[in-house]
C-alpha cells in the first residue's frame, strides 16, 4: 500500500497556491522581465550613444580578457560600437519587434480565423481569398517597395510590415480549428444564451485554443524577430541602432566567428536566447494556468 | 466526400481560380510600385564592375523598348496574364536571354528536394517532441532533454548554420561545404550522384530542422494539452491499449489537426525557397533566385517564381480544405 | 383555441452522407400549447430523432423539410430582436451534460453570462441571490459548486446545474432533453417537482424528452411517442401509458422495469429488429 | 569539395588545378555564353580563361601591353585608328582568328544598340574596314585619343570581346546563347575550354592546341584546370582558403583577411602590411544633389566636407585597408601625378579638402542662418537640416561608409539618415535626381589620363530632375569648368599641354566641390602560395592583381607550381 | 469482522476493495470524494452501487480501475482483483489485464469515444490490442455481432461518434466492454441514455454475457427499478461512504439508513400518480475530514451504518 500512495502521489501534487504562480510561467516572465529591467537600468547608467557606429575603438574584447577595458566592459565590434550599449538598446527593440509581429499577426489571425470558421459563407470566402493571396506574397517584395518611399525605416514600421504578411498562416490554421470547435456543446450553450457572436468566438471558443494560440504567438513572435533580421540583413530595416538579431548578423558579415570575436556574436545571442526561452516558458506556463484540466501536469 | 457537398466543391474550385488570378495580379503590380526597373538595375550593376557604362542612356532605352517596359501598364498586364496562362514566363530581364523557365527548372528540384524532406522531417520531429512533452508517460530523462533540444530554435538560424559549417565541414570534415552536388559528377540516378546530393543536403536540412523544430513542438504541445483532459483518453487507457497506441491513435491523432493545416500550407510555400539557407550553404535553389530577382527588379523572374508559388500554395490550401473533413469528421461546411 | 406556443409542422431531417442517407425525422407534427403551460413528453426509441427534433427547435440544425413556428412565426424569418426574444423565451437542457460546459471557465460562468445577457439582475448582489436561489432549487449551494471547473463535478451535478440555469431564466418554454438521466431518484423527484412548479407557478411549458416513462407518467400532460423518426402515438400521458395503442408504445411500456426485486422484468416480449431500419437507405 | 573523402585525388588535383573564388553571387544562367549581352557573367572564368583581350593596360607601368593585338595606332588627327593583330591566332575549333572576325563583331555592335559596348562604338565609329588578314582600320566620326585605351585594353575589368564570325553569323546576337556542349561551344581563343558550368561552379581545362604556344607567343600556362567556385559568405571563402581549397580570394575585409593569414601562413596579399589591399579604380564618393537646396550652395557642401572625418571613415568602415581620397582619381601612379600637380600648385592648401574641422562647419552653418537647437540639429525657419544618404543594399562596403558618414553628420548637427535601397531603385533614383545624397562611385573612369572622369561632370550632361542622366547625376552646372574640360578632350595621351586646363578645371571643382571624394576603393585579394607562386604583388608588380578582370590571363600565365 | 465471515459464505471474491480513499486536490484544499470505501464482489455476482449524485460512485470506479487522474489521487486503501493488488501492480502487467479482466462502461459515454475514429476502429482497437492481429473478415463479423448484441444496426459500424445519438454511443461503449468477455465489468450508468426497450435488451445482454462467462459486474446507477431487476447485492453511497450494503431484496424490503429509505420512497411509479417526495439533503462539507462510518450487520449479509445523532439530520423533509 505504501507503494501505491507513492506512485499516485507523484502525479498529483498539492496545489494550494494560485495557479498564476506556475513555475514555468514565472520563470519565463522573469527571464523576459530581466532583459527589460536590465536594459532599463542600462539606459540610465550607461551611455547608449555608444551603440552608434564610430563611437568607440574597434574590436576590443570584454574587460576580463587581456586587452579589454572597463570603458567597454563587453567589448566593441568592428564598426566601433560598444556591445554593452548595443545590448541595452537592442534588447528592448528586439522584444518590440517580436511583440509587434506576434501580437499583430495573432490578433488579425484570430479575428479573421474565427470569423471565417464560425460565420462561414461569404465571410469565409472573402477571408480565405485574402489570406491565400497574402500567403503567396514574398514580404521582401513589399519591403523593397515600401523602403523606397519612407525616409527611414523604423522598428515599428518594419515590424508592422512583417506582421501584415504573417497573419495569413495563423488565420488559416485557426479557421480550421474553429470549424471543428463550433459544434461543441458549450458553443451551443452560448448560442442558447443568445450571446453576441463576437462573445461566442472570443470569450467562449478562443480560451480553449489558448495553449495553441500561445504557442503560435511565440512562434510568430520569434519568427518575426528572425524575419526582421533577414530584412535588416538585406539592409531594409532600421539601421542606426541595430536590434540584437541585426548585431548578430553584422557579426557574421564581419566574420566575427573567424576572427575569434566571440563577444560580438555571443553576447547578443545569449540575450536572444534568454528572450526566446523566456517566451517559450511563458507559452508553456500559460497553458497550464489557463487550462484547468492541466494543472499539475508536468511538461 | 464526407462533409463536402458538390456545391461546396464547385464553389471552392471557383475560388481556387479566383485566388490565383488575384494573387497573380497583386504580384504583377507590387514589383512595379517602386522606382526602378530591371534595366536600370542591370546598368547600375554593370557600373559597379566596369566603373561606368558608356552610353548607358542609349542602352537603357534600347533594352526598355525590347522588354516592352514602355508599353502602357495594361498592355504589359495582359501580356503577363497570357504568359501565365500558357506557362510561358519569357526571358529573364536581368540575365537576358536566359529563359525564366530554364532558371526555375534548374533551381526547383533542389529546393523542393531539400525543403520537402526537411519540412517533413521538421514536422515529424517537432510534432513528436511536442507530443512527448505533453505526454504523461514520457521518461524523466527525456522530459529534461526535450526542452533542451528546442533551444536550437532560440539560436538565430544563421549562427546555427555557420556553427554547423564550422563543426561538420571544417573541424570534422564530414560534409562538403557548399553546392548541391559534386561538380565532377553528372546528374543522374547513380549511386555516386545521389550520395553526393545527400551529402550536400544534410547540413542545410539539419539546420532547417533544428531551427524550426521548436515551433512545431510548441504548437503540438499546446494542442496535446488541450486534448489531454478528454474522457476518451481515460477510456482508451482503461481499454488497456498499449501506451503508444493511446498516444498516437488517440492523443496525437486528435491534437495534430491544426498542425496538419500548417504543414500543408508550409509545403505549398516551399517552392519559395529559403533564402538564408541557400545563401549560407550555396545551395542552388529557388530562394536565392527569387531574392536576386527581387533585388534586381527582374520582373519576369519574380513573376515566374511567384506564379509557381501561387499555384502550389493555393493548391495546397485547396487540398487542406478538401481533405480536412476527412481528417476531422466533425467538420461540416454547412452554412449556419 | 389560442395560438400554440410552438408549432412543428412536417419536420423532416435527412442526414446525407456519401451514398447513403439517414432520415432522423420524417414528417413530425407537434404542438406545444402555451396557455396554460403544459409538459409535453417526447418519448421513444433511442436514435428515433428526439435530440434532432430538439436541435431543430433550438436552431442548431436546419430541417430538410417542414417548418417550426413559435407563436405563429416561422423561426427562419425572425429578425434580430425576435431572435433575441426567442432565445430568451426558449431554453434548453441538453442531453449530454459533459460537453455543455466550457472547460475554460468556472461553473458560475453559465449563470453570469445568462444574467448579463438577459439583464436579469441590476447588481452583483441581486445576481448572486438569483443564482443561489436557483441552486437551492436543485439542492446545491453556490459556494460548493460555483467556483469549480466543470470537470470537477459529477455527472448528476452537471445536470442539475443545467436545470438551475433554466430555472433562473424562467423562459416560456424549456426543451429538456433527458434532464434527469444522471441523477439519483431522490434528486430526480426534486427536479421533477421543480418542473411542475415552474409549469404551475411560472407558466413555463416543457418539451420533456425522456425514455423514462414513469417520470412522464408523474408529471407529463401530453405525450408523443416517436419511433424511427415518426410520431406513432400521441395523446394525454396517462391515457397513452395506461392504454397504449401502437405496437411500439405497448412494447415500450411493458418494458419498464419494476422497482421490486421480486417482480421479474418481463423479458419475453420481442425486441424490434433494429437492423431492418426502414428509414435507412 | 568532396576531396576530403578522396584524399588521393586531392594531391593529384592540387598540383594541376587552380581554384579561384567567384564572389559575385551565384550565376543563374550558366548556359549563357554570349558576352555581348549585359546579363552575361563574364568574370566566372570567361574573360580570364576563354576570351583573350586585344591589349592589357598595365596599371603599374601605365603601359598598354599587346596580347592578341600587336599594335593600335592613330593618325595625327586622332580619327583613323589602325589595329594590327598577331599572326597565327586560331579559335578553339581551329578556325583562324582574323580581321574578319573583328570587323564582324564591330558591325554587329553598330547594328544592335542593346549590346555591350554598342553605345560607344555607335558614338565613335563611322566605318570599320579589313585592310588585310591581320589589319583592321577604324574611321571615327570625331577624334578620340583614348579609343584604344577605353575599349580595347582592359582598362577596368573587361574589354570589348571579339566573337568568331563563323559561328555567330546569322545568329540573333541578342538571344544567341553560344552554348552547346556537344560542339564544344563556346568557341574563343583562350588556352582553356569550358568543361562544366553550374550556378555555383565553373570548370575549365587546358587546351593543348592553344595558338599562343604554337605561335611562340607564350608557353602553355601551368595550371591544367581552372575552377571558379561561388562562395556566398566570407566565412566560407576564408574557411576554404584556410584549407587550401581556394588559391585566390577576392575582396576580403580586413578582419577576415587577418584571420585567414593567421591560419594559413602561405597566404599573401598585394601589400605585406596594412592596408594590405590594392586600390580599385573607382574612388568612393558622397554625391550631393546640386539641384536642390540647401546643397546647391557650395559653402554648404564645403561645410559638409568639414564635418566629415575621412580618417575615421577609413579606420572604421574599412578597418584601415585604404586611404582617404582628396581627389576623385584612383590611386595609381599615372593619374596620381596629376593630383600631385594640384598639390604643387598649392590647391590643397587653398581648399583643405582632407581637413576635418567641425568648427568651420559650424561657422558656415551659422553664417547661413542655421541655429543648433536642443535636439542637437541645425534649423532654419523651423526647418531641420536634414540629409538623406541612399546606399545600395547589396554593396556592403558602400553602405558601411555611408553609415559612418551618417554618424559624423549627426554629430555635426545634421539630421542625416542612411537608407538602403534595392539596386534598381537606387540606380533609378540616382539617375533621375530623386535623392539628397548617395554614396557611390560615379566619378569612375580615369586611370592613366585625367580627362575621362572630369568630363563626367561636364555641364552638357545635366538633365532636368526626373529625366535619366547618363553622367553628372549630381546635376552640377559650371560653364567655365566645362570649357577647360573641353580643352583637354582631344589632346593626345600624356601630352604636356594637358596640365594647364586640367589645373584650371580642378581649381573650379575644388572650389565648388559638387561631390565629396571620400576614400580610395580597395580590393583585398589573398593568394595562397602553397600550390602556386608568381602572384602579382607590390613586390612583384608585373600587373595589377585583379584576377576577376580580363587581365587575369597574364597572371595565370605567370603562375608556377610551388613544388 | 463480520463482513469477512459474510465473504466466506459467498464464493471467492473477484474484486475486493478495502478502505479506498480518493481525494481531489483543489486550490482550496482536498475534496474527500471517497472516504474509506470497502466492498467486495464475488465471482458471478452483480453489485449495484447507488447513491446520491456526487457521492463518489464514479470516483470509486476510477479508483478501482486505477484510472484516477490528477488532481485526483488515491490516498489509501487497496483494490485487489482475483487476489492481486491492482494498485501495486506494475503498469505493464496491469495494462495486459485491463479489459480482459476489468472492463469499463464510462459514465460520460458521449465524450468517451474518440471523435476522429470510426466506431469499428475503436472496437477493433481493444480486440487487436489484447488478442493480436486478426483477419479483417473475422474481425468485422465479430464487431457486427457485438453491435447486434446491443441492438445497434450494422450501419453504425462505419459511423463516427458525432453521427450517433446519445443512446447509440452508450451502446457502443457497452458493446466495447463485453467485446473481450471480461471477468469484471464496471458499468457507470450504462443505460442512462437508453429507452427502456433497448435498456432491457442491453441489460439482458449484459446478464447473458455475465452468466455465460461467470463474470461479475459493478453496476453504478440511479435507476432503482433497474437495480432491482439486475443486481444481486446493492451498496448505497452517501457523501463518499457506503452507508448500507446488502442483498437487493433485503435492502428494498428493509432499508435501514435514512438515505436508503428516502431513495426507495422517491421511486416514481408508472401505476399511479402520487405526489413527489421531495427532501432537502444537507451533506457535510466534502473538504472536512470525517470518520468512516462503521457498518453493523442488521440482518444476514445486510450491513448499515447506524445514523448517529448528528446524522439523523442528514435527510430533512422539504418544507
Ligand atoms: N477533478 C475534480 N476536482 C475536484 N472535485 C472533484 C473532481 N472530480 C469530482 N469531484 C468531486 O468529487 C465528488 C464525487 O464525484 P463522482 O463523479 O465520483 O460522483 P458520482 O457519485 O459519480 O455522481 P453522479 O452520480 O452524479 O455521477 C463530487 O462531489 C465531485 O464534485
Ligand atoms: N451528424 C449526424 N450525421 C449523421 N447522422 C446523424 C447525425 N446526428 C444524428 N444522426 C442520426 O440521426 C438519428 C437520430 O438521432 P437523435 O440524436 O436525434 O436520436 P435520439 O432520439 O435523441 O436518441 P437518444 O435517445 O439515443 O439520444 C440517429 O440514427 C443518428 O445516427
Ligand atoms: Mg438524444
Ligand atoms: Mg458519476
Amino acid at each position: 500500500m505504501a507503494g501505491i500512495t507513492l506512485t499516485q502521489q507523484a502525479s498529483g501534487q498539492r496545489q494550494a497556491t494560485s495557479p498564476w504562480l506556475n513555475p514555468k510561467l514565472v520563470a519565463g516572465l522573469v527571464m523576459v522581465a530581466l532583459v527589460l529591467v536590465l536594459t532599463l537600468i542600462g539606459l540610465i547608467l550607461w551611455d547608449v550613444t555608444l551603440a552608434r557606429a564610430a563611437s568607440s575603438p574597434l574590436n576590443l574584447p570584454p574587460f576580463w580578457v587581456p586587452g579589454g577595458t572597463m570603458a567597454h566592459p563587453l567589448g566593441t565590434e568592428s564598426s566601433g560600437r560598444d556591445l554593452l550599449a548595443l545590448l541595452i538598446v537592442g534588447g528592448p527593440m528586439t522584444l518590440q519587434v517580436g511583440l509587434i509581429v506576434g501580437i499583430t499577426s495573432m490578433v488579425i489571425g484570430i479575428v479573421l480565423g474565427f470569423a471565417a470558421g464560425y460565420l462561414g459563407g461569404a465571410v469565409d470566402a472573402v477571408i480565405r481569398t485574402l489570406s491565400d493571396t497574402a500567403l503567396t506574397i514574398p514580404s521582401l517584395a513589399i519591403l523593397i517597395v515600401i523602403s523606397a518611399y519612407v525616409r527611414q525605416m523604423d522598428v515599428t514600421t518594419m515590424s508592422l510590415i512583417v506582421a501584415l504578411l504573417a497573419w495569413a498562416g495563423p488565420t488559416r490554421v485557426i479557421r480550421a480549428q474553429v470549424l471543428s470547435m463550433r459544434e461543441q456543446g458549450y458553443v451551443r450553450m452560448a448560442r442558447l444564451t443568445a450571446l453576441p457572436t463576437p462573445h461566442i468566438m472570443f470569450r467562449e471558443m478562443m480560451p480553449n485554443l489558448l495553449p495553441y494560440l500561445a504557442a503560435s504567438f511565440i512562434g510568430s513572435a520569434s519568427g518575426g524577430i528572425l524575419a526582421a533580421v533577414g530584412l535588416e540583413a538585406l539592409g531594409l530595416g532600421p539601421q542606426r541602432i541595430p536590434t540584437l538579431g541585426m548585431t548578430v548578423s553584422q557579426a557574421i558579415q564581419g566574420s566575427a566567428i573567424l576572427r575569434g570575436m566571440w563577444w560580438w556574436w555571443g553576447t547578443p545571442t545569449i540575450v536572444l536566447m534568454v528572450i526566446f526561452i523566456g517566451l517559450f516558458l511563458v507559452a508553456i506556463g500559460l497553458d497550464e494556468v489557463v487550462n484547468p484540466r492541466l494543472r499539475g501536469v508536468r511538461g | 466526400m464526407r462533409g463536402l457537398s458538390l456545391g461546396y466543391v464547385i464553389r471552392r474550385v471557383g475560388m481556387f481560380f479566383f485566388t490565383i488570378w488575384a494573387s497573380a495580379t497583386v504580384m504583377f503590380f507590387i514589383p512595379r510600385l517602386a522606382p526602378g526597373d530591371p534595366v536600370s538595375a542591370m546598368v547600375t550593376r554593370l557600373t559597379s564592375q566596369a566603373g561606368r557604362v558608356e552610353g548607358s542612356a542609349a542602352l537603357i532605352t534600347a533594352w526598355r523598348q525590347r522588354f516592352g517596359l514602355d508599353d502602357p501598364l495594361l498592355v504589359q498586364y495582359l501580356r503577363y496574364l497570357r504568359g501565365m496562362l500558357t506557362f510561358d514566363f519569357g526571358y529573364s530581364l536581368a540575365q537576358f536571354p536566359t529563359e525564366v523557365g530554364a532558371m526555375v527548372g534548374r533551381a526547383m528540384p533542389w529546393t523542393i528536394g531539400l525543403l520537402l524532406i526537411s519540412t517533413v522531417l521538421t514536422f515529424l520531429a517537432g510534432t513528436l517532441i511536442g507530443a512527448l512533452m505533453a505526454w504523461r508517460r514520457t521518461p524523466r530523462l527525456l522530459r529534461w532533454f526535450l526542452p533542451v533540444s528546442l533551444t536550437f530554435t532560440a539560436i538565430p538560424f544563421y549562427i546555427l548554420g555557420i556553427v554547423l559549417v564550422y563543426v561538420f565541414v571544417f573541424a570534422l570534415g564530414l560534409f562538403p561545404v557548399s553546392g548541391g552536388y559534386r561538380n565532377d559528377l553528372t546528374p543522374g540516378f547513380d549511386f555516386a550522384f545521389i550520395n553526393s546530393v545527400i551529402q550536400h543536403g544534410t547540413l542545410p536540412a539539419m539546420s532547417i530542422v533544428l531551427a524550426s523544430m521548436g515551433f512545431w513542438a510548441l504548437g503540438m504541445r499546446g494542442m496535446m494539452v488541450t486534448v489531454a483532459g478528454e474522457d476518451y483518453l481515460t477510456l482508451a487507457r482503461a481499454k488497456g491499449l498499449r501506451p503508444l497506441d493511446v498516444l498516437f491513435r488517440y492523443e496525437v491523432r486528435n491534437a495534430i489537426l491544426p498542425q496538419v493545416t500548417a504543414l500543408v500550407l508550409g509545403l505549398g510555400g516551399i517552392v519559395g525557397g529559403t533564402v538564408l539557407v541557400e545563401y549560407l550553404f550555396g545551395y542552388p535553389g529557388m530562394g536565392a533566385l527569387l531574392y536576386q530577382g527581387i533585388t534586381n527588379s527582374d520582373f519576369t523572374v519574380i513573376q515566374g517564381i511567384v506564379f509557381i508559388l501561387i499555384l502550389t500554395t493555393v493548391t495546397a490550401v485547396l487540398i487542406v480544405d478538401l481533405i480536412y473533413p476527412l481528417l476531422d469528421p466533425r467538420i461540416t461546411y454547412e452554412r449556419r | 383555441m389560442p395560438e400554440p406556443l410552438l408549432d412543428v409542422r412536417q419536420a423532416t431531417k435527412v442526414y446525407a452522407k456519401s451514398g447513403e442517407s439517414t432520415t432522423a425525422l420524417s414528417g413530425v407534427d407537434l404542438v406545444v400549447p402555451g396557455d396554460p403551460a403544459t409538459i409535453t413528453t417526447i418519448a421513444g426509441e433511442s436514435g428515433s430523432g428526439k435530440t434532432t427534433l430538439a436541435d431543430a427547435i433550438l436552431g442548431f440544425t436546419t430541417l430538410t423539410h417542414g417548418e417550426i413556428r413559435y407563436r405563429g412565426k416561422d423561426l427562419r424569418t425572425l429578425d434580430r430582436n425576435q431572435q433575441l426574444a426567442y432565445r430568451r423565451e426558449v431554453q434548453a437542457i441538453f442531453q449530454d451534460p459533459f460537453g455543455v460546459y466550457n472547460p475554460f471557465y468556472r461553473i458560475r460562468h453559465v449563470f453570469d453570462v445568462a444574467i448579463k445577457r438577459f439583464r436579469l439582475a441590476s447588481n452583483a448582489r441581486a445576481a448572486r441571490e438569483l443564482i443561489e436561489d436557483a441552486l437551492r432549487v436543485v439542492g446545491m449551494r453556490g459556494e460548493e459548486v460555483l467556483d469549480k471547473h466543470p470537470h470537477q463535478l459529477s455527472g448528476g451535478q452537471r445536470q442539475r446545474m443545467m436545470m438551475a440555469r433554466a430555472y433562473l431564466l424562467k423562459p416560456r418554454l424549456i426543451v429538456a432533453d433527458e434532464p434527469v438521466s444522471m441523477v439519483d431518484a431522490s434528486l430526480r423527484a426534486m427536479i421533477l417537482d421543480i418542473m411542475l412548479r415552474l409549469r404551475d407557478e411560472h407558466g413555463i411549458s416543457f418539451l420533456y424528452i425522456t425514455h423514462d416513462l414513469s417520470t412522464a407518467y408523474q408529471i407529463g400532460d401530453d405525450i408523443c411517442i416517436l419511433y424511427r423518426g415518426a410520431v406513432v402515438e400521441r395523446g394525454d400521458t396517462r391515457q397513452v401509458i395506461d392504454n397504449p395503442q401502437h405496437e411500439y408504445s405497448k412494447l415500450l411500456i411493458s418494458s419498464i422495469p419494476v422497482p421490486d426485486p421480486d417482480i421479474r422484468w418481463d423479458t419475453s416480449a420481442g425486441v424490434p429488429d433494429t437492423d431492418a431500419h426502414p428509414h435507412t437507405r | 569539395e568532396g576531396s576530403r573523402s578522396d584524399p588521393a585525388g586531392e594531391s593529384e588535383q592540387d598540383v594541376k588545378t587552380l581554384l579561384l573564388d567567384h564572389h559575385g553571387g551565384r550565376v543563374q544562367s550558366p548556359d549563357l555564353w554570349n558576352p555581348l549581352v549585359s546579363g552575361f557573367t563574364n568574370n566566372a572564368g570567361f574573360h580570364q580563361a576563354l576570351a583573350e583581350p586585344l591589349f592589357i593596360l598595365n596599371y603599374e607601368s601605365g603601359e598598354i601591353e599587346p596580347w592578341l593585338g600587336e599594335s593600335f595606332t592613330s593618325n595625327d588627327t586622332l580619327d583613323v585608328w589602325t589595329l594590327t593583330i598577331k599572326d597565327g591566332i586560331t579559335w578553339s575549333d581551329g578556325e583562324a582568328y582574323d580581321a574578319d572576325d573583328i570587323v564582324f563583331t564591330i558591325e554587329v555592335l553598330l547594328k544592335n544598340a542593346e549590346l555591350n559596348n554598342a553605345a560607344p562604338m555607335q558614338e565613335w565609329v563611322d566605318k570599320v574596314r579589313k585592310v588585310d588578314k591581320t589589319t583592321v582600320e577604324f574611321t571615327l566620326k570625331k577624334p578620340n585619343p583614348r579609343f584604344q585605351l577605353d575599349y580595347f585594353s582592359v582598362k577596368i575589368h573587361s574589354s570589348l570581346v571579339v566573337v568568331p564570325e563563323h559561328i555567330w553569323r546569322g545568329k540573333d546576337p541578342l538571344t544567341f546563347k553560344n552554348y552547346d556542349k556537344k560542339q564544344n561551344w563556346p568557341v574563343f581563343t583562350g588556352p582553356y575550354q569550358l568543361s562544366s558550368a553550374s550556378p555555383t561552379r565553373f570548370v575549365y581545362t587546358r587546351r593543348g592546341d592553344w595558338w599562343g604556344a604554337k605561335a611562340d607567343f607564350k608557353p602553355l600556362p601551368q595550371p591544367e584546370r581552372l575552377e571558379w567556385i561561388v562562395n556566398e559568405t566570407e566565412d566560407i571563402r576564408v574557411a576554404r582558403a584556410t584549407d587550401h581549397q581556394l588559391h585566390s580570394v577576392a575582396d576580403l575585409t580586413a578582419g577576415a583577411f587577418e584571420s585567414l593569414k593567421a591560419r594559413n601562413k602561405d597566404v599573401i596579399s598585394w601589400l605585406p602590411e596594412k592596408p594590405y589591399a590594392w586600390s580599385d579604380p573607382c574612388t568612393r564618393l558622397l554625391s550631393l544633389n546640386n539641384a536642390i537646396a540647401p546643397w546647391n550652395d557650395r559653402e554648404m557642401r564645403w561645410a559638409l566636407n568639414y564635418a566629415i572625418d575621412r580618417e575615421e571613415i577609413v579606420r572604421i568602415a574599412y578597418e584601415g585597408t585604404t586611404t582617404p581620397a582628396r581627389f576623385f582619381y584612383p590611386n595609381y601612379p599615372a593619374v596620381q601625378e596629376y593630383v600631385n600637380l594640384l598639390e604643387s600648385e598649392g590647391l590643397f592648401e587653398e581648399y583643405p579638402i582632407l581637413t576635418h574641422d567641425p568648427d568651420k562647419a559650424k561657422q558656415i552653418f551659422e553664417s547661413k542662418g542655421y541655429t543648433r537647437t536642443g535636439d542637437g540639429f541645425y534649423r532654419k525657419g523651423g526647418k531641420e537640416l536634414r540629409l538623406q544618404i541612399d546606399a545600395p543594399t547589396d554593396f556592403i562596403e558602400i553602405w558601411r561608409y555611408a553609415e559612418v558618414i551618417g554618424e559624423q553628420l549627426q554629430r555635426a548637427g545634421i539630421n542625416a539618415t542612411v537608407r538602403k535601397l534595392a539596386i534598381a531603385t537606387w540606380g533609378d533614383n540616382l539617375g533621375n535626381g530623386r535623392f539628397d545624397a548617395v554614396t557611390d562611385w560615379s566619378a569612375c573612369g580615369s586611370v592613366t589620363e585625367p580627362w575621362l572622369s572630369m568630363n563626367l561632370f561636364h555641364a552638357r550632361f545635366v538633365v532636368p530632375m526626373g529625366k535619366p542622366s547618363e553622367s553628372n547625376a549630381v546635376r552640377w552646372k559650371n560653364a567655365e569648368y566645362s570649357k577647360h574640360v573641353d580643352a583637354l578632350a582631344n589632346l593626345p595621351l600624356g601630352d604636356k599641354r594637358i596640365e594647364g586646363p586640367f589645373v584650371a578645371a580642378a581649381r573650379i571643382w575644388l572650389r565648388e566641390l559638387p561631390f565629396l571624394p571620400i576614400a580610395h576603393a580597395r580590393k583585398l585579394y589573398a593568394f595562397d602560395t602553397r600550390s602556386w607562386t608568381g602572384w602579382a604583388t607590390s613586390e612583384n608588380n608585373y600587373l595589377q592583381p585583379t584576377l576577376d578582370w580580363a587581365n587575369a590571363h597574364k597572371i595565370i600565365h605567370s603562375l608556377r607550381p610551388a613544388r | 469482522m463480520s463482513e469477512r465471515s459474510e465473504r466466506s459464505r459467498r464464493g471467492r471474491p473477484i474484486l475486493d476493495v478495502r478502505d479506498l480513499r480518493v481525494h481531489y486536490s483543489t486550490p482550496h484544499g482536498d475534496v474527500i470524494a471517497v472516504n474509506g470505501v470497502s466492498f467486495s464482489v464475488a465471482e458471478g455476482e452483480t453489485l449495484g452501487l447507488v447513491g446520491e449524485s456526487g457521492s463518489g460512485k464514479s470516483t470509486v470506479a476510477m479508483g478501482v480501475l486505477r484510472l484516477t487522474s490528477p488532481p485526483g489521487r488515491v490516498v489509501g486503501g487497496s483494490v485487489s482483483v482475483k487476489g492481486e493488488d491492482i494498485l501495486a501492480m506494475p503498469e505493464a502487467a496491469l495494462r495486459r489485464r485491463r479489459w480482459r479482466e476489468l472492463a469499463l462502461v464510462p459514465q460520460g459515454s458521449m465524450n468517451s469515444l474518440n471523435p476522429v475514429l470510426r466506431v469499428r476502429d475503436q472496437i477493433r482497437d481493444v480486440i487487436e490490442t489484447h488478442e493480436g492481429k486478426q483477419p479483417r473478415r473475422r474481425l468485422k463479423e465479430r464487431v457486427l455481432r457485438l453491435l447486434d448484441l446491443v441492438n445497434l444496426p450494422a450501419r453504425v459500424y462505419d459511423l463516427y461518434p458525432h453521427e450517433l445519438s446519445g443512446g447509440m454511443k452508450q451502446r457502443i461503449c457497452i458493446a466495447m466492454a463485453i467485446a473481450l468477455e471480461p471477468s469484471l465489468i464496471i458499468a457507470d450508468e450504462p443505460t442512462s441514455a437508453l429507452d427502456v426497450v433497448v435498456q432491457r435488451t442491453v441489460a439482458q445482454t449484459l446478464l447473458t454475457v455475465k452468466a455465460e462467462l461467470g463474470s461479475s459486474m459493478v453496476l453504478i446507477g440511479h435507476d432503482m427499478a433497474l437495480q432491482a431487476q439486475l443486481v444481486d447485492r446493492i451498496a448505497v453511497m452517501y457523501a463518499g461512504n457506503i452507508v448500507e450494503i446488502g442483498p437487493v431484496r433485503d435492502l428494498f424490503r428493509h432499508p435501514h439508513h435514512p438515505y436508503t429509505r428516502h431513495l426507495i420512497a422517491s421511486i416514481p411509479s408508472i401505476r399511479e400518480r402520487k405526489p413527489l417526495v421531495v427532501k432537502d439533503l444537507r451533506r457535510p462539507d466534502p473538504r472536512t475530514p470525517r470518520p468512516t462510518p462503521a457498518l453493523s450487520e442488521v440482518s444476514t449479509g445486510h450491513f448499515a451504518a447506524i445514523p448517529e445523532a448528528g446524522d439523523e439530520g442528514v435527510v430533512i423533509s422539504h418544507a
